[in-house]
């Protein structure tokens, strides 16, 4: 219940004593597996300026969203972080369940890569490869007849491509990443086949069957995505490629490498600059509702928002986060100062 | 949650505790008055009719927490704490003045607080059946709802588990297979390289044990192999990920075929260790458990020990090994975290113990953790395989069970 | 043996008859079956060895990747705590000054170390030798704590970065190219310069017990987690004890033979045989899902482990009970003392240690259980070692958990150490069962 | 068969002490039935107040089933039923309005192994009055634990260490440790199933010295394989055979002149 | 105490049969401790080939710890030591060349309880040769099967069930099977630890006809505790008391004139 809030303590600077928290006050926070190394990290330094308790869970970008928009009661997560854009479906969850508010903020870019073990050879590729490698049906014809996707090895899509077994470990449906990787990168390599492109215009349903269902015959396989298993089945599997984001890639750049997507490496800079095509935004949520009634909600926006945190330079750089443009900054640091709730 | 409620529970207790004393003392004074307990003709002793005090306060205080808990407002604020608490409080002195009515000879205090105590205990042991049924119910509702979307028969003998059902409205489906065979056979697959590690094991450390160590080696091995029962799982899984699975890798790899980091064969090994104690000692019991009149009855014949345990002690023990190997199977058939760090996620479809499987249960694990969608296939999943679990695991125990105790009761 | 034979020296297989026991052929065979003895024997042994030795690898690989974790790399320094970066406005508010840009502080702190340096990337690097967020942190709570500080220079003892941990503890290897490496040749000369200076040492890690989880390794520790698990323990003692010796007494003293009383036998029997995951199922669809109860919290993971081990108490309570001898309850009857009575005041007691013994072995049972936790969302980043059973927190189990997924090599010497003050309670909880048994049989004999 | 319990022979009895005795219990055919077998046929007998009643027998017939029923011990075990009638100085036990755990405080009861409670010697002896609630104060119960010992011939022996356990002593001073546990609690009858089987001669010696003793003050029954043990101390003896009572008379004419043949083939050792 | 221990009686005995019998024990001061306790005192005596002995006397007095020195079955209980010496056909048993496996092939025990494996009766039977190799071919196998049972007197019995288990007969055909199964090695001697105590009259009887006959062929020693038993069946008997041997002559000397008095009063039923 809420009935021991305090109305003075979201006010921290009135308190020069560190705020007691009451159970079923603290800050919880949901969502993307990717947001949360940096949330856990501006969860850690706020708890260190303010001293208020953050909780964050990592529940991948879909079950947050589903959490957060289950019900507008405090005790239900606050905040949830995404590593896509929220849904339309499920912001009409939110506002279905009474919810009135959501602020948006945007945090920063994070690549997501295509990534082998540092030793193995580089396997550079086109989104079009992407596409052959990875979709469940590819087209068999040049008329778009679709059919199971009989490539095996690299070497079958591009004759430059290693003579490798298909063998690649991604994000599982739930994830925001997969979504970002299949609607970016998957998808663009569809539409570099001329007759895909053709469909996308005219049969969108039909386009998104060929281009966003990834195969499930065994060639990629769903795996986590910030673990020590993955980092280890690269560093053991030479011939094997992993699909993840940039940060992670980053954290781990003595063991795994990244793959060239097009043109571009995946860099800080080519992330940074758009060069690297398969880059998305991060995102997190904020229940308007519970800034005043939970203590210390609104402030922690403000410390990721800060210049010190998602700006150059900040600490989330350190670890990985590509950060937005200034005017985009400043844009998201102002909604969260006001609190002005974002619509679909 | 505020803490208002555990202060009135705590209250209760206090207002039962002076209940008892004021009542027992009252009690006292009027048994001292008639001469004393028996020899006043008294039924109860004096702290009886205190504890039937104290009984009267506990059920009325409790009816009125849990009455206070459920017309509490959302904000319920000091008004409704303090009328919560004078209610208590009345309630409670009003019981106390009103026990001291039956304070008198005849009244059998003892009798009901006994009823009472018996009453409690019932109940208690019933929680083991409400947790029974709660398992069932929990997981029976959501399986139900599972094979509304998906046909039973395609979940217990499909063959491709890959439960990609579209999340959201504006997400592209999936195919969504829910044919849990490659995970049976996964989890049928780490259990056999489980029990091919465990039962030789630990059948073998149970005969040496009980039939050849010294008293002295006796009580450091058992000791020791107890410590390998009390390794929690996690501690298993990451022994495993971290050292099993490489090692197995490295000397693979100096064979010249490659393994996994995460395969069936590191997650059995490690599962087989942790299962070692398990069937060592309850296969010591049942060795221990045949008598000596057959051992000496094989000796009397010329035979070796080797040769009375190999030929009738086994033969006499077995349907309680059996019984043994049935609940290590079943141990291991639902051992969760050893498998969710070193057994991979992918749903391989293989009898070749080198190459990475999953199972029920890191399924179980990957379907809850994280995105949950109660309306989706795919986490009410979960559910259907924790039931499919639940029932094996149910059958193997029961009939385990079974076997031993009624091998047990054969030598009585 | 040879006097016995020495009447009938054939080699081949002798008629049946009482003689066959001399001959020469029973003897030779004899050797075959002693062969036979030994290498049974020798099988019990190798069983025996195995086990020990699956033990023993598990221990020193533990103890092997995690003693380091208990040492630590610090570095310190002399840090001008400048007026104009903490506190430009002169006002001295407490608040006001925790929220200030310590960044800069450690940043120029150590830049002066190695004046030389200015482009800013290799500035960057310098930073990087102590654990931003740990020396920031510390300057901070000391200012916070006394305000008067600021303008004053104080000497201050601070976490280095967990990649020059690494490298000091020898798990980096110099000699590898430095794209294979985290930590740069710039870095490792700095390091070695200091060293030399006598600014970086080696000290005992206090930090690992009291912190709760933190995202930077060198600032990891298992306050938060301990705690956790001991409210988890605590409340799963507090149910489940009086469940299972509650049951057990009536099911064993007063529960009437009958098909009632035999399907709750059965249950119980089979209750403690479930596999564990399938009570974090329980949790989460009946007091999650069903009475809505928070995520997270260790009063959740308290209930889920009690019905978790209240069978197994429910299973030594009635073994120990059965040990006590029936006469003393046919004594106590036969003074005019109540059922209730003789059980309660004679049995219960005797069984005493026996429950003991059994409510240890579950609870360390529960210590170790991770997957139901898991179920009920108790895997969270928690920033604060919780001080209430609603709070969320995690527990040791589910922290060593979280950090064996994560990739860096400091993590693996800090989930070892973690998994070791894990084993060592357990170990205690285990042994002090152990011993009580013993006792226990020794005072029965 | 049952050639004597249908005439109680109590009345008979040439012993000028027990004639003046009263009737402790009188029992109507007595039945106990084990499930469905039915362990004693009908007995029909009549227990004298003071004095000392013995029960012998071959095993298994009956002696330790009849002697339960006096104090409702039966009862404990599932599957046992009484029928027929019992009365206690004229009072049905088996009557519904009677509560058995009273019962038991009225009528002790002493087993064959001596079972002291794994408690000090002290907190024995206090248990008895401590739940019936017999003393108002410490000092009176020490003086009550006291008395008992002093009665049951063991205060000397335990004087010193009444806070040691009970179980620590010999064989012989648990059976006297139990026996004064039971008279603490004042009963009016001792009954004893075979108390002296697990002792050694002296100690046997000691508890019968004691029983002697008793006999002035209570109404016990014993239990006995010891025909030499029942000539000793006991006034009657009742012989059983197979569920029934064959015989029942004073102790002096079972053992010179049984009037059947069966018990004079029980107590010359050619039966049994 | 050892009244005639010291001086064996076998040349003594006035019977005819036994006067030519062979010597196929020599037990010289055979002590047995068990830890610290000695059950045997030192116990010389000569025990026949072909015929029954049979050793009697009260509970606890070391016959069948006496019993097991000849099969060295001792040696399988922790803390049992022997001492003396034991002569087989002249062969000290106890000398560390001989190995205690084929002696017990040699040497058949019975035992009190019949303990048949939980096996067929054919496995329960074949159990022995197998293990000693001492057939070549099933159908040897088979043979020698049948002939053991049918020497025991159970063959017509089971012939047509020997896949059961053998635990499914009742009492006295387990007794006959563990006979059977001591035959089927061929021994020597068999030693039997009071065998009929858990058999009924009817079972006893066949038994007693069994050794009978047995005895025809094998050096038979027996421990019972019915003096009648031994009188029935009986060649010699010995009368152990407390560990010492006090008597040892022909049966029908020791049941009619014992020159020990300890005889006397045990076989009169005065003690024990
Ligand atoms: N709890 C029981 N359940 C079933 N039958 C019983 C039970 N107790 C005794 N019996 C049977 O009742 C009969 C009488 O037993 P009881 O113990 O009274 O004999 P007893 O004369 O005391 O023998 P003993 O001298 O061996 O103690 C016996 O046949 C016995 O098997
Ligand atoms: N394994 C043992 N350990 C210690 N003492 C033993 C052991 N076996 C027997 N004894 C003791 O040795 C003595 C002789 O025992 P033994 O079994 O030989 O007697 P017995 O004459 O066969 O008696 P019964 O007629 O009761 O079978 C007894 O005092 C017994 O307590
Ligand atoms: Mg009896
Ligand atoms: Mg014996
Ligand atoms: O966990 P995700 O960031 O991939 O949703």
């Amino acid at each position: 219940g809420g009935d021991t809030s305090t109305p003075t303590a979201n006010t921290p600077a009135a308190n020069t004593e560190v705020p007691v928290q009451q159970s079923g006050n603290e800050i919880r926070i949901v969502g993307s597996s990717t947001v949360y190394p940096f949330s856990i990290k501006v969860a850690q330094e706020f708890k260190n300026k303010t001293g208020y308790n953050v909780i964050v869970e990592s529940t991948g970008s879909g079950g947050g969203h589903k959490l957060f928009c289950d019900s507008p009661k405090l005790g239900t997560p606050n905040v949830t972080n995404s590593s896509r854009r929220q849904k339309a479906s499920e912001f009409g969850k939110c506002m279905d369940a009474g919810i009135e508010g959501v602020v948006e903020v945007k945090i920063g870019y994070d690549g997501i890569v295509v990534a082998n073990a540092i030793d193995s050879p580089v396997i550079d590729m086109s989104m079009k490869d992407i596409y052959l490698a990875f979709a469940k049906n590819v087209p068999i014809d040049d008329n778009c007849t679709m059919g199971p996707n009989p490539y095996t090895r690299w070497s079958e899509i591009e004759d430059f491509l290693p003579d490798y077994r298909i063998e690649a470990y991604g994000p599982p449906p739930t994830s925001g990443t997969r979504d970002a990787f299949v609607e970016i990168a998957m998808e663009k390599g569809a539409k570099e086949i001329p007759c895909l492109a053709e469909m996308s215009k005219t049969d969108k349903d039909a386009f998104k069957q060929a281009a966003h269902i990834v195969r499930e015959d065994g060639y990629w396989i769903d795996s986590g995505e910030n673990d020590n298993a993955l980092v280890q089945t690269l560093t053991n599997t030479p011939t094997a490629v992993g699909v993840f984001g940039y940060s992670f890639l980053e954290q781990n750049s003595d063991k795994v490498k990244g793959a060239k997507v097009g043109e571009a490496k995946p860099t800080f800079e080519n992330i940074a600059s758009g060069a690297y095509p398969v880059s998305r935004s991060l995102y997190f949520y904020i229940k308007k509702d519970h800034v005043g009634q939970v203590p210390g909600l609104q402030e922690y926006a403000l410390e990721f928002t800060s210049e010190a945190a998602s700006g150059p330079g900040g600490y989330l750089e350190e670890i990985g986060l590509v950060p937005l443009p200034d005017a985009e900054r400043t844009k998201y640091r102002k909604a969260v100062v006001d609190m002005i709730p974002y619509s679909q | 949650m505020t803490n208002f409620p555990v202060y009135i529970l705590a209250l209760l207790g206090l207002c039962m505790i002076a209940g008892f004393f004021v009542n027992r003392n009252t009690a006292r004074t009027r048994l001292i008055a008639a001469g004393g307990g028996r020899e006043g003709g008294w039924h109860s002793q004096a702290s009886y009719h205190g504890f039937f005090t104290a009984w009267g306060v506990a059920i009325i205080g409790l009816i009125i927490f849990i009455f206070g808990l459920n017309v509490a407002p959302d904000d319920a604020g000091v008004g409704f704490n303090v009328a919560w608490l004078a209610a208590l409080l009345a309630a409670s002195g009003a019981v106390v003045i009103g026990a001291q009515r039956f304070i008198r000879s005849d009244f059998r205090a003892r009798t009901y607080v006994e009823r009472a105590i018996l009453a409690v205990l019932v109940m208690l042991s019933i929680i083991a059946v409400l947790t029974t049924f709660g398992i069932v119910m929990s997981l029976a509702f959501e399986s139900w709802r599972f094979f509304q979307k998906v046909p039973l028969n395609e979940f217990l003998f499909g063959l491709q588990w890959s439960p990609q059902t579209a999340l959201r409205a504006d997400q592209a489906g999936s195919s969504g297979a829910f044919g849990a065979v490659p995970i049976f056979a996964g989890t049928f697959l780490i259990m056999l390289v489980a029990m091919l590690v465990a039962g030789p094991i630990g059948l073998m450390i149970a005969i040496y044990l009980s039939e050849y160590a010294s008293p002295r080696t006796r009580s450091i091995v058992k000791p020791a192999v107890e410590i390998l029962a009390g390794i929690p799982t996690v501690v298993y899984g990451f022994f495993a990920l971290l050292t099993v699975g490489p090692t197995i890798r490295n000397f693979s790899e100096s064979l010249g075929f490659a393994v996994p980091t995460q395969s069936a064969i590191s997650a059995g090994i490690v599962m087989g260790i942790m299962i070692v104690p398990l069937i060592s000692s309850l296969s010591d019991d049942v060795i221990s458990a045949v008598p000596q009149s057959l051992r000496d009855g094989s000796l009397a014949l010329g035979a070796t020990k080797s040769e009375t345990m190999k030929k009738v002690i086994f033969a006499g023990a077995l349907p309680g090994i059996i019984g043994a190997f049935l609940l290590a199977i079943s141990r291991a058939i639902g051992e969760t975290m050893i498998v969710v760090m070193a057994a991979g996620r992918a749903a391989n479809l293989t009898a070749n113990p080198f190459e990475a499987v999953t199972t029920v249960t890191v399924q179980i694990v990957a379907l809850l953790t994280g995105d949950q969608e109660f309306d989706s296939a795919k986490t009410l999943a979960a559910f259907a395989l924790g039931l499919v679990l639940f029932v094996i695991t149910l059958v193997l125990n029961v009939i385990a069970l079974t076997i031993v105790r009624r091998y047990r009761e054969q030598y009585d | 043996m040879t006097d016995i034979t020495s009447d009938i020296t054939s080699d081949v297989k002798p008629e049946i008859s009482p003689n066959f026991h001399k001959s020469a052929f029973a003897e030779k065979r004899l050797k075959a079956r002693y062969g036979r003895e030994m290498r049974f024997r020798w099988f019990g042994r190798a069983a025996i060895a195995m086990a020990m030795g699956a033990l023993l690898w598990l221990l020193v690989s533990l103890v092997g990747t995690g003693y380091t974790a208990f040492r630590q790399n610090f570095m310190t320094v002399d840090i001008t705590l400048e007026e104009s970066v903490l506190d430009p406005t002169g006002a001295r508010d407490a608040q006001a000054l925790r929220g200030a840009n310590y960044r800069k502080i450690m940043q120029d702190t150590l830049y002066a170390q190695f004046p030389d340096v200015t482009e800013r990337r290799a500035k960057q690097e310098l930073f990087g030798i102590v654990s931003a967020s740990g020396a920031t942190n510390q300057v901070r709570q000391m200012v916070f704590n006394d305000p008067s500080l600021v303008g004053q220079t104080i000497t201050l003892t601070v976490p280095t970065s967990d990649q020059v941990d690494q490298l000091l503890k020898g798990y980096i290897d110099r000699d590898l190219p430095e794209d294979r490496r985290k930590v740069t040749d710039q870095q490792i000369e700095w390091v070695d310069t200091l060293i030399e200076r006598g600014a970086i040492k080696s000290k005992f890690n206090l930090l690992f017990f009291t912190n709760p989880d933190s995202s930077d390794p060198e600032l990891a520790g298992i306050g938060g987690a301990v705690v956790g698990s001991v409210m988890i323990l605590g409340i799963a003692f507090i149910l489940a004890f009086p469940i299972g010796v509650g049951a057990a007494v009536y099911l064993d003293e007063f529960a009437p033979q009958n098909k009632f009383t035999d399907f709750i036998e059965i249950n119980i029997n089979n209750l403690a045989a479930v596999p564990s995951i399938v009570f974090g199922l329980l949790g989460l669809a009946v007091f999650l899902n069903f009475f809505g109860m928070p995520r997270s919290i260790p009063l959740v993971g308290g209930m889920v482990l009690a019905l978790r081990v209240f069978p197994t108490i429910i299973i030594a309570t009635r073994a120990s009970l059965r040990s006590v001898s029936p006469a003393i309850v046919d004594g106590a009857l036969s003074l005019g003392a109540s059922r209730v009575q003789a059980v309660f005041h004679q049995k219960l007691p005797q069984a005493g240690p026996g429950i003991l013994t059994g409510s240890i072995i579950g609870m360390a049972q529960a210590l170790g259980e991770t997957a139901p936790l898991l179920m009920i969302g108790m895997v969270a980043f928690v920033t604060e070692v919780p001080s209430s059973i609603t709070e969320p927190a995690t527990a040791l189990p589910v922290q060593i958990f979280l950090w064996s997924d994560k990739a860096e090599r400091a993590w693996a010497e800090r989930t070892s150490a973690a998994i070791m003050v894990l084993l060592v309670v357990l170990i205690c909880m285990n042994g002090f069962a152990i011993w009580l048994r013993g006792k226990l049989e020794k005072r029965r004999s | 068969m049952n050639t004597l319990s249908k005439a109680p022979t109590i009345t008979r009895s040439g012993d000028a002490s027990l004639e003046n005795a009263r009737t402790k219990f009188q029992c109507r055919d007595v039945k106990v039935h084990y499930g469905d077998f039915e362990a004693l046929h009908g007995i029909n007998i009549d227990i004298p107040d003071r004095g000392v009643t013995a029960f012998i027998g071959p095993s298994g017939c009956g002696k330790s089933t009849f002697l339960r029923t006096f104090n409702r011990m039966n009862d404990t075990i599932t599957g046992a039923r009484v029928s027929g009638e019992i009365l206690m100085d004229g009072q049905d036990i088996y009557a519904p309005s009677l509560d058995p755990v009273l019962l038991r405080a009225r009528v002790g009861m002493v087993f064959q192994k001596p079972n002291p409670f794994p408690k000090s010697i002290y907190d024995n002896i206090a248990y008895g009055p401590k739940i019936h609630g017999m003393t108002n104060s410490k000092a009176e119960l020490d003086e009550l634990v006291e008395k008992s010992l002093r009665r049951a011939g063991l205060w000397d022996e335990v004087k010193d260490r009444l806070k040691l356990s009970g179980t620590g002593l010999s064989g012989g001073q648990q059976q006297r440790l139990v026996i004064a546990r039971a008279i603490a609690v004042s009963p009016e009858v001792i009954l004893m199933d075979e108390p002296a089987s697990a002792l050694d001669p002296i100690a046997t010696a000691k508890l019968e010295a004691l029983i002697e003793e008793l006999k002035q003050n209570y109404c016990i029954v014993i239990v006995t394989h010891s025909m030499a043990q029942a000539a000793r101390i006991s006034d009657k003896t009742a012989f059983f055979h197979l569920g029934d009572l064959i015989e029942y008379d004073t102790t002096e004419t079972i053992f010179t002149k049984p009037s059947d043949s069966r018990t004079e083939d029980y107590i010359s050792g050619r039966t049994g």
